[in-house]
């Protein structure tokens, strides 16, 4: 079995290069994208504990599976309802540039 | 007369009917001043009704003689409140809240007489005032902290409003200033009353029940509790330095306002501390002793070398009101029956006297357009009775013996002097800068020639409502420094309840 | 009859009350002139029954009616009245002084129209709490009265109040006398905390004098003559007195020179119990006055306007009381003689008859002639027969010159203050003083005389006579000038009231008949020292004031200059007092407001700014990009894992 | 019928979801869109008067067999937080009408609101991660859109994508913490979580830190929520931007969601850890609160000044959990209650104002007294009851959350949390300045002289949100000894 070291580490990195898309890029599918990347990486770990706690106890521990299942579906409707959003934003702004939509500050 | 009446529940809720009726009247606006009398009067009816009840001496009666007597509070009314916190609505008054109770009522209804002129915004101004003479009342005669803090809080939205809506030039400022820097201070009392109230573990909030655990609490705790409280309180006397918000929202209140201010809100901190920190509390206030004596007469000298530089009447007044605090403050710090007695009746004295001063400084504005001493003078050949008025006022606020406030200094000097010796000479010389700044003022603004920095043509002497309200608050004063033996015979007992954790006193 | 005593004052108070209240249309003659006189006249013959009483040898010390006034837990303060023959003294001057000068001043006031009503409700007010105070049987209700009485001269000082200096002069002696009230009232509270009660009885009785510790006993006393300090007007709270005359001349006679005045004599002489246990403010109570008598005398020597005269004549005078009063002490304490106490009490009483009466003549002279600068007057003797008679009547009492009053309490008050120089050799200089200050006396009284009857008129005017309202009492006055002194023969040289009155400490000051008495003052060569130079007094204001052709210019030559200037500026106490008042204290109340402004208010609006200025900055990071936004997000979760793992790892895990 | 008896714990929010698909159609059907209104107010009253029923009157016991103590659960501490969030529905819903007036597809807006109380509702009924995780997507997804609801504003758009931008990368953040939770605890049940964890942290070494990092990574991602400082930036600029009554229901209802999260997943789950979060979440608290207060000084835009005060109000909520008596709990939850009232009754006078025409600047409430006595009334009442002061309702729950500091404070070892106290009180001294300043504006200051009336359903809201601010300061006893029940649910006592 792979330890499981590796996989948190490939996870975190999953993340962070998630996060740092959400932080950097500046187009906003690009950054929606991005999120997805993190969700993902979660998503990974939920899996990879649910498979080492299936080791460790006796038995099967499915949660992990189970919850893969849910965010997958959370995230697909986030990401319609964030295309939905950033189709209206292209309507008012012309532009989907996240830091070109800053009139709200202060 | 009065058994199984809620006197005092009734005298607290006129105020309250009456403002509900004014802020309801719409258009009939001219009618505020008459409801909001009408109210006021029957409460000072009612108020001197308890006075007149009130047993001098409750030691004295047999028991059961005494409807609603407990531990020498009467017309004594507990009900349950809240009861998951262990909140209560208890009532009742004693010697040392029976004359701020009545001065409540009284000098509630001689500012609604003495702005009987007041055109702007008639319903909301009377409408307030009323709520604010609820608070005052509430906070006078509440046993329970949350109702105490509850009524003491109740206090503030009124002012501010009434310095805010009716203010001066630069009313913005000073109606904030009072609003935050005191609502701070109650916030710091709050915070003790808290941990009163858990410490004590009694889930309830009967300021009675609270202090006889609260005597024994460890003296570290007391400590800090009580310098709590005594900030919460200080601030409202006010006390050096905390007194800077004094001047500025007595500068910019209206004259009723003002009046109230000093005639009633100071007092709220001086009642606070002798009703709840120093019986509750007795080793924090034993361990606080010098800072409060310090503070205390760093307040006398201050705010009286301060009023010396004023050149607004009013201004003056203002910190002639810190000076005169500080006496209070004196009084308590003593620990002793002699000084506490005379500090609460300084309370008393102070609240008359002042009433005075600030109506008199109202009269100034209003018949000269302006306060300011340099600008006034020669007045009194042109209004000779607000000359009188005013004389007297300023005579009985710098402690002239048959007026008031004399019994009441004398013996916080006296009870300064037993405790500490020579200190003495410290407090004691701001009597005389007290004769100055009043004697000069009153020189600069209605003696000598007159002025013609001003237009005085069209400047009249006293109307009617202004004059009564002083006439009548003057005569008082001249009673009872005369006879100050009526007031003092029902504070001592209460007093001497109040510091029996001293070790009789 | 005693014990109706306490209605003494309720006379002209109810006049008091009258006047302030009754309508306009009912008051009568006068604006009130009736009510205060009728007030008057009733002390007056209450008073004279209660004086006979104590001539009788009765007395109500301490057993009279009594008033609660506060009680606070064990302590209690009543109030009462107290009856002796020094109160006796008293009551004679208050109520003889007073009801004459409420007649004159039917007459000399007439032509002030509406404000004769606020005078005369002020008169009355003050012969009331005048009572008052003379029949207080405790420290706190006289120290009550003793500021009514404050109050009233403040009110009657600035009774022109549209005169800038008449509304400043009566600030500046409330102001100043207050002073002295103060430490009166420090006085008084050490008593209280010793004796746990101020009334007479409790502390002149030994045994509760003995409660107080001795160092205490030396600072009570020397306080409570502190008291007496201010209101007699001595050195160094004395310059009021002649500011105080800017009031109408009635005033200035009966409070500024026969009654309120009088109090701080009457108070230190009510102290003797207490004082003759602290000899040290027995010295102090003697120098005080010794000092006070010679340098008030030397400005009255250069005092232009008359009443100014009279004002230090006033100061003078009643630092001979006072030193009296210290020598006396010592001659209780060592000798056992009341010498000097009697011959204060004596020259208290001669001095509130000549010195009102001198007061009343000026006054009179004032009305005529329209100004108190005795540089424009001269030559009224003529004009105004009876009052300069009657004047002259009083500067020879004054003077010293027997057999008028002020000859006999004179010589008593310096003879007791040489002999007292038996034990303690300060005393010789003190009475040294004293003589210097008699020749001074009458040399300024003459020259007072002089300047203003003698002669030709100096300016324009118009005199005649005061109206029979005023003279009259000018012509009692000057028959008790004449006669008070004469008092000294009765019981046993005055000693009698002396003796009732500090009881148990001393016996009579001479014993033996009238004859015995003239024997011992004629028989002394000290007597005829200070009559040469009161005679060489009135001579030389003869020679310079009285005689025409005297170049006066002499004295502005030189040493002579420069003191004439001090003296002129009353040697510089007075400007002293306003540099102190404006420089200092209104200076130190100056920086206290800025310091109040700016640094106590300056911390308050600080952090009021504070909050605001921070506000905008925070404000200034919510940029609205919002990938900053997740990227604070990024930093506080990072700065949290750090605070969590390594700042505040509590373990737990 | 067993599927039913599964399902019967989610009657409720099954109900809500029912009419929530429903609300479209009748979008097509009804030309008064105020039916609308009606119909999305029927459920949730519905479900109002049953929790009310419930937990004050006792008349009516919720289902609470099948499957669901796993996964839900409803308890006191559920039903007290559904009733707030129901209120606060009651209340967005009320004042909808006038406000969306003239825009497309208000069926949807209403659905959107159903399904985000839905959401919310979930949240504090949840006893698993995996059901708390959905609630919260539902309810954060569906603002989202709502928040960006107004299409015909610049404003509304970006801060829809504000909003779903951070709230996004926050999910992200809740989900990974999520995850690493059940791989050191190895379940997903919240009340299972702290006893696993201990025994598998002490089995399996270096597990601290990715516990550690779990934690911190869900307080950001919670923190997000209830817009706690460094995570509340999103939160002006998104209340200003959404339609007014979105931004109530957001200050409202949507924090007060975080809240019960937080609560459930601290103080249940990792309570055990207690010793090694508290003084970070106590110095998160502090800052939030002073931050919040500060900023809003400054404010100009009401709307967003209010937010910054719903940012200050979340950093007092948040001084339970160092605390994490069950005393401090009763008065988070106490203060959950009244605050959805008062910020809510707020924004729904802004947004009735918005109606007639009165803009979102503190300025333009310049003379409101005069103008609108009652609505000028009614605010004046919000925000003395925001800012503390009696006999109000924000006093009330203020002065039981800041006496749990106390109370704990005195406790030997724990006398630091009294600072909570000092922040908490002189924050509200501060917030103090601000409210006092629209008072001012409105009741000091001379403005225009047209009236304003108020729009009948909004003002029907207002009333609602009034009396209960008033009613709950002055007379507070049931509903707190409420608050001290669910306290006791939660801790299960």
């Amino acid at each position: 079995m792979i330890p499981i070291e590796y996989w948190l580490v490939f996870s975190s990195l999953l993340f962070s290069i998630g996060a740092y898309g959400v932080l950097t890029r500046r187009n906003a599918i690009v950054v929606l994208m991005c999120i997805e990347i993190m969700l993902n990486s979660a998503n990974i770990n939920l899996v990879m504990f649910s498979s080492y706690h299936s080791v460790l106890h006796v038995g099967v521990d499915p949660s992990g599976q189970v919850f893969t299942l849910f965010s997958i579906a959370i995230a697909a409707a986030e990401v319609a309802v964030g295309l939905a959003i950033l189709l209206s934003v292209y309507r008012r702004y012309q532009t989907i540039e996240v830091d070109k939509i800053n009139i709200l500050r202060w | 007369m009065l058994e199984n009446v809620p006197v005092l529940s009734l005298t607290i809720l006129l105020p309250l009917v009456g403002a509900l009726v004014t802020f309801t009247l719409g258009k009939r606006e001219s009618m505020a001043k008459w409801v909001a009398l009408a109210f006021s009067a029957a409460a000072f009816l009612l108020s001197l009704a308890v006075a007149f009840e009130f047993v001098v001496d409750p030691y004295s009666a047999a028991p059961g003689e005494l409807d609603g007597y407990s531990n020498g509070y009467q017309f004594y009314e507990s009900h349950v409140w809240i009861e998951s916190l262990g909140i209560n609505y208890i009532v009742g008054v004693d010697g040392i809240s029976l004359p701020l109770f009545v001065l409540t009522t009284l000098l509630c209804m001689l500012s609604i007489i003495f702005s009987w002129d007041t055109d702007h915004r008639p319903k909301e101004y009377f409408g307030l005032m009323l709520i604010l003479e609820v608070g005052v009342l509430g906070v006078f005669v509440a046993l329970d902290y949350f109702m105490f803090y509850v009524f003491w809080e109740i206090v503030l939205i009124p002012m501010y409003l009434m310095i805010g809506i009716w203010g001066g030039p630069n009313k913005d400022y000073a109606a904030i200033k009072f609003f935050i820097y005191t609502h701070i201070a109650s916030l710091a009392m709050l915070i003790a009353i808290m941990a009163m109230y858990f410490e004590a573990g009694l889930r309830t909030f009967s300021i009675e029940a609270i202090a006889e655990v609260s005597v024994d609490f460890s003296s570290g705790l007391q400590l800090a509790i009580f310098a709590a409280m005594f900030f919460g309180f200080g601030v409202k006397l006010p006390m050096v330095p905390f007194h800077t918000w004094l001047p500025d929202a007595h500068v910019e209140a209206p004259t009723a306002g003002s009046v109230l201010l000093a005639g009633l809100l100071l007092k709220m901190g001086g009642y606070g501390l002798i009703r709840v920190a120093i019986p509750s509390l007795p080793s924090g206030a034993e361990d606080m002793v010098f800072v409060m004596a310090a503070i205390a007469v760093a307040s006398i000298l201050y705010g009286a070398i301060l009023c010396l530089a004023q050149a607004d009447l009013k201004k003056m007044v203002a910190y002639s009101s810190i000076s005169h605090m500080g006496f209070v403050l004196l009084g308590y710090a003593t620990l002793g029956e002699l000084g506490v007695v005379a500090g609460v009746f300084q309370m008393f004295a102070h609240g008359l006297v002042t009433a005075v001063l600030f109506m008199m400084c109202g009269v100034v504005q209003h018949k000269c357009g302006t306060r300011m001493i340099p600008l006034l003078g020669g007045l009194a050949s042109r209004m000779p009775v607000a000359a009188t008025l005013m004389t007297v006022g300023f005579l009985a606020s710098l402690g002239l013996p048959g007026l008031v406030s004399f019994a009441a200094e004398f013996m916080v000097f006296a009870a300064m002097f037993f405790k500490w010796g020579m200190w003495i000479f410290l407090p004691i010389t701001a009597v005389a800068v007290t004769a100055a700044y009043y004697l000069w003022a009153l020189q600069r603004s209605m003696f000598g020639p007159m002025t013609n920095r001003i237009e005085t043509s069209h400047v009249r002497d006293v109307d009617w409502y202004e004059g009564v309200p002083v006439a009548v608050l003057i005569v008082l004063i001249a009673v009872f420094g005369v006879f100050p033996a009526l007031v003092f015979s029902r504070i001592g007992p209460a007093v001497e309840i109040a510091l029996r954790a001293f070790g009789g006193g | 009859m005693l014990e109706y005593a306490w209605l003494i004052p309720v006379f002209p108070f109810a006049a008091f009350i009258l006047i302030s209240i009754l309508p306009k249309r009912t008051l009568s003659w006068e604006d009130g002139a009736g009510y205060a006189i009728g007030g008057a006249l009733g002390a007056f013959a209450l008073s004279m029954l209660v004086i006979w009483d104590v001539i009788a040898g009765n007395t109500m010390v301490g057993d009279g009616p009594k008033f609660e006034w506060l009680v606070i837990g064990d302590i209690s303060v009543v109030f009462g009245i107290w009856i002796d023959e020094l109160t006796a003294i008293m009551l004679v001057v208050v109520s003889v002084v007073g009801t004459l000068v409420v007649f004159y001043s039917g007459g000399y006031m007439h032509g002030e129209g509406e404000r004769r009503r606020r005078y005369y409700a002020e008169i009355t007010l003050f012969i009331s709490v005048m009572y008052g105070l003379v029949i207080s049987d405790s420290y706190l209700q006289m120290f009550i009265f003793w500021e009514l009485v404050g109050l009233c001269s403040y009110l009657l000082i600035g009774f022109w109040y549209e005169k800038p200096s008449a509304a400043s002069a009566a600030k500046r002696a409330f102001i100043v006398t207050r002073v002295g009230d103060i430490m009166f009232m420090a006085g008084i509270i050490i008593l209280f905390k010793y004796v746990g009660s101020l009334d007479f009885a409790t502390l002149f009785d030994g045994g509760a004098g003995a409660a107080v510790p001795t160092d205490m006993m030396v600072l009570a006393t020397a306080l409570i003559f502190g008291g007496a300090i201010g209101k007699s007007a001595q050195f160094p709270l004395h310059e009021w007195l002649p500011d105080a005359m800017e009031g109408p001349t009635t005033v200035s006679a009966l409070i500024h020179a026969a009654t309120m005045v009088k109090a701080g004599v009457y108070l230190t002489a009510r102290s003797y119990p207490l004082l003759v246990q602290a000899p040290e403010s027995l010295m102090l109570v003697a120098v005080i006055g010794g000092v006070t008598a010679l340098i008030a005398a030397t400005v009255a020597l250069v005092a232009t306007d008359i009443k100014r005269v009279l004002a230090y004549s006033t100061i003078s005078q009643l630092g001979y009381m006072t030193l009296a009063l210290g020598a006396g002490g010592y001659l209780v304490v060592y000798a056992g003689s009341g010498a000097g106490y009697s011959a204060a009490l004596l020259h208290l009483m001669n001095h509130a008859f000549f010195k009102a009466l001198l007061f009343l003549c000026a006054g009179s002279v004032i009305h005529a002639v329209g100004t108190n600068d005795m540089r424009f007057m001269g030559g009224l003797g003529k004009k105004m027969r009876i009052t300069s008679l009657t004047m002259l009547f009083g500067a020879i009492a004054i003077s010293g010159i027997p057999p008028f009053s002020g000859f006999w309490s004179k010589d008593e008050v310096l003879a007791a203050v040489y002999s007292a120089g038996e034990f303690d050799s300060l005393f010789f200089l003190l009475w040294a003083m004293g003589i210097a200050t008699a020749f001074m006396t009458a040399f300024y009284m003459f020259r007072m005389w002089f300047m203003t009857f003698a002669g030709d008129p100096r300016s324009d005017y118009q005199a005649h006579e005061s109206p029979r309202l005023m003279t009259v009492p000018l012509i009692i006055l000057a028959a008790l000038a004449f006669s008070s002194g004469f008092a000294l023969f009765i019981g046993d040289g005055f000693g009698m009231f002396a003796e009732h009155s500090i009881g148990s400490l001393f016996h009579g000051a001479h014993h033996g008949s009238a004859m015995d008495l003239l024997a011992g003052i004629f028989g002394d060569p000290l007597t005829y020292v200070s009559l040469v130079l009161a005679a060489a007094g009135i001579l030389v204001a003869y020679a310079v004031y009285g005689k025409p052709g005297f170049d006066r210019s002499v004295f502005a030559k030189g040493v002579g200059g420069a003191l004439q200037r001090a003296l002129e500026n009353r040697w510089y106490i007075s400007k002293f007092y306003d540099d102190f008042a404006v420089k200092v204290v209104y200076g130190l109340s100056l920086v206290a407001d800025a310091f109040d402004r700016y640094v106590i208010d300056g911390m308050v609006n600080g952090f009021a700014f504070l909050g605001t200025k921070s506000g905008e900055i925070l404000r200034r990071a919510q940029s609205g990009n919002v990938q900053r936004y997740a990227s604070l997000i990024v930093v506080g979760l990072c700065l949290l894992l750090i605070f969590m793992l390594y700042i505040v790892p509590w373990g737990g895990w | 019928m067993e599927v039913l008896d599964v399902l019967g714990a989610f009657m409720p929010q099954l109900l809500l979801v029912l009419f929530a698909l429903a609300l479209p159609a009748l979008d097509y059907l009804f030309k008064d869109k105020r039916v609308l209104a009606f119909a999305t107010l029927a459920p949730l009253v519905g479900y109002a008067l049953a929790l009310v029923s419930w937990t004050v009157g006792g008349y009516w016991e919720p289902p609470t067999d099948g499957v669901s103590p796993h996964l839900i659960e409803i308890d006191m501490f559920s039903g007290l937080f559904a009733l707030a969030f129901v209120s606060v529905g009651i209340i967005v819903v009320l004042s909808s009408p006038e406000f969306i007036r003239g825009e497309r597809n208000q069926g949807e807006y209403y659905a959107l609101i159903l399904l985000a109380v839905t959401g919310m509702t979930v949240v504090a009924m949840s006893t698993d991660l995996i059901i708390l995780f959905v609630g919260l997507e539902i309810a954060g997804i569906a603002s989202f859109a709502l928040s960006g609801f107004s299409k015909g504003e610049k404003r509304s758009a970006e801060a829809a994508t504000k909003y779903f931008i951070v709230g996004g990368f926050s999910s992200a953040l809740t989900l990974f913490a999520i995850s690493l939770f059940y791989g050191v605890a190895g379940t997903t049940e919240i009340a299972a979580l702290g006893p696993e964890m201990s025994a598998m942290l002490s089995a399996v070494d270096g597990t601290r830190s990715v516990a550690v990092m779990a934690t911190v990574m869900l307080i950001a991602g919670l923190g997000f929520k209830i817009a706690a400082v460094p995570f509340h930036m999103w939160a002006p600029d998104v209340y200003e931007g959404a339609p007014t009554p979105i931004s109530g229901l957001l200050a409202a209802a949507s924090k007060k969601m975080g809240v019960a999260a937080l609560f459930k997943i601290f103080l249940i789950g990792i309570i055990a850890t207690k010793s090694d979060w508290d003084v970070a979440l106590g110095a998160m608290a502090i800052l939030t609160m002073t931050v919040g207060n500060v900023i809003a000084v400054v404010q100009t835009n009401i709307k967003r000044m209010l937010a910054y005060s719903s940012i200050a109000q979340a950093g007092y909520i948040l001084i339970v959990l160092p605390i994490g008596t069950d005393y401090a709990v009763a008065g988070g939850l106490f203060h959950v209650v009244t605050h959805a009232f008062m910020k809510s009754g707020a924004f729904m006078v802004v947004a009735a104002l918005v109606v007639r025409g009165v803009g979102e600047s503190i300025d333009d409430y310049r003379g409101l007294a005069k103008r609108s006595p009652l609505l000028a009334l009614a605010m004046t009442l919000f925000l003395l009851s925001l800012a503390g002061i009696p006999p109000l309702a924000g006093f009330a729950s203020k002065f039981v959350l800041f006496s749990s500091a106390v109370d704990a404070a005195l406790v030997p070892g724990q006398s630091w949390l009294i600072w909570l106290a000092v922040a908490g009180v002189l924050n509200s001294a501060l917030s103090l300045y601000y409210y006092a300043r629209v008072i001012k504006r409105m009741y000091m200051e001379k403005g225009s002289d047209d009236k304003v009336s108020v729009p009948r359903m909004a003002g029907t809201a207002i009333l609602f949100a009034s009396v209960m601010t008033v009613l709950l300061g002055v007379y507070f006893d049931a509903v707190f000894d409420l608050c001290q029940q669910a306290a006791a649910a939660l801790f299960g006592t």
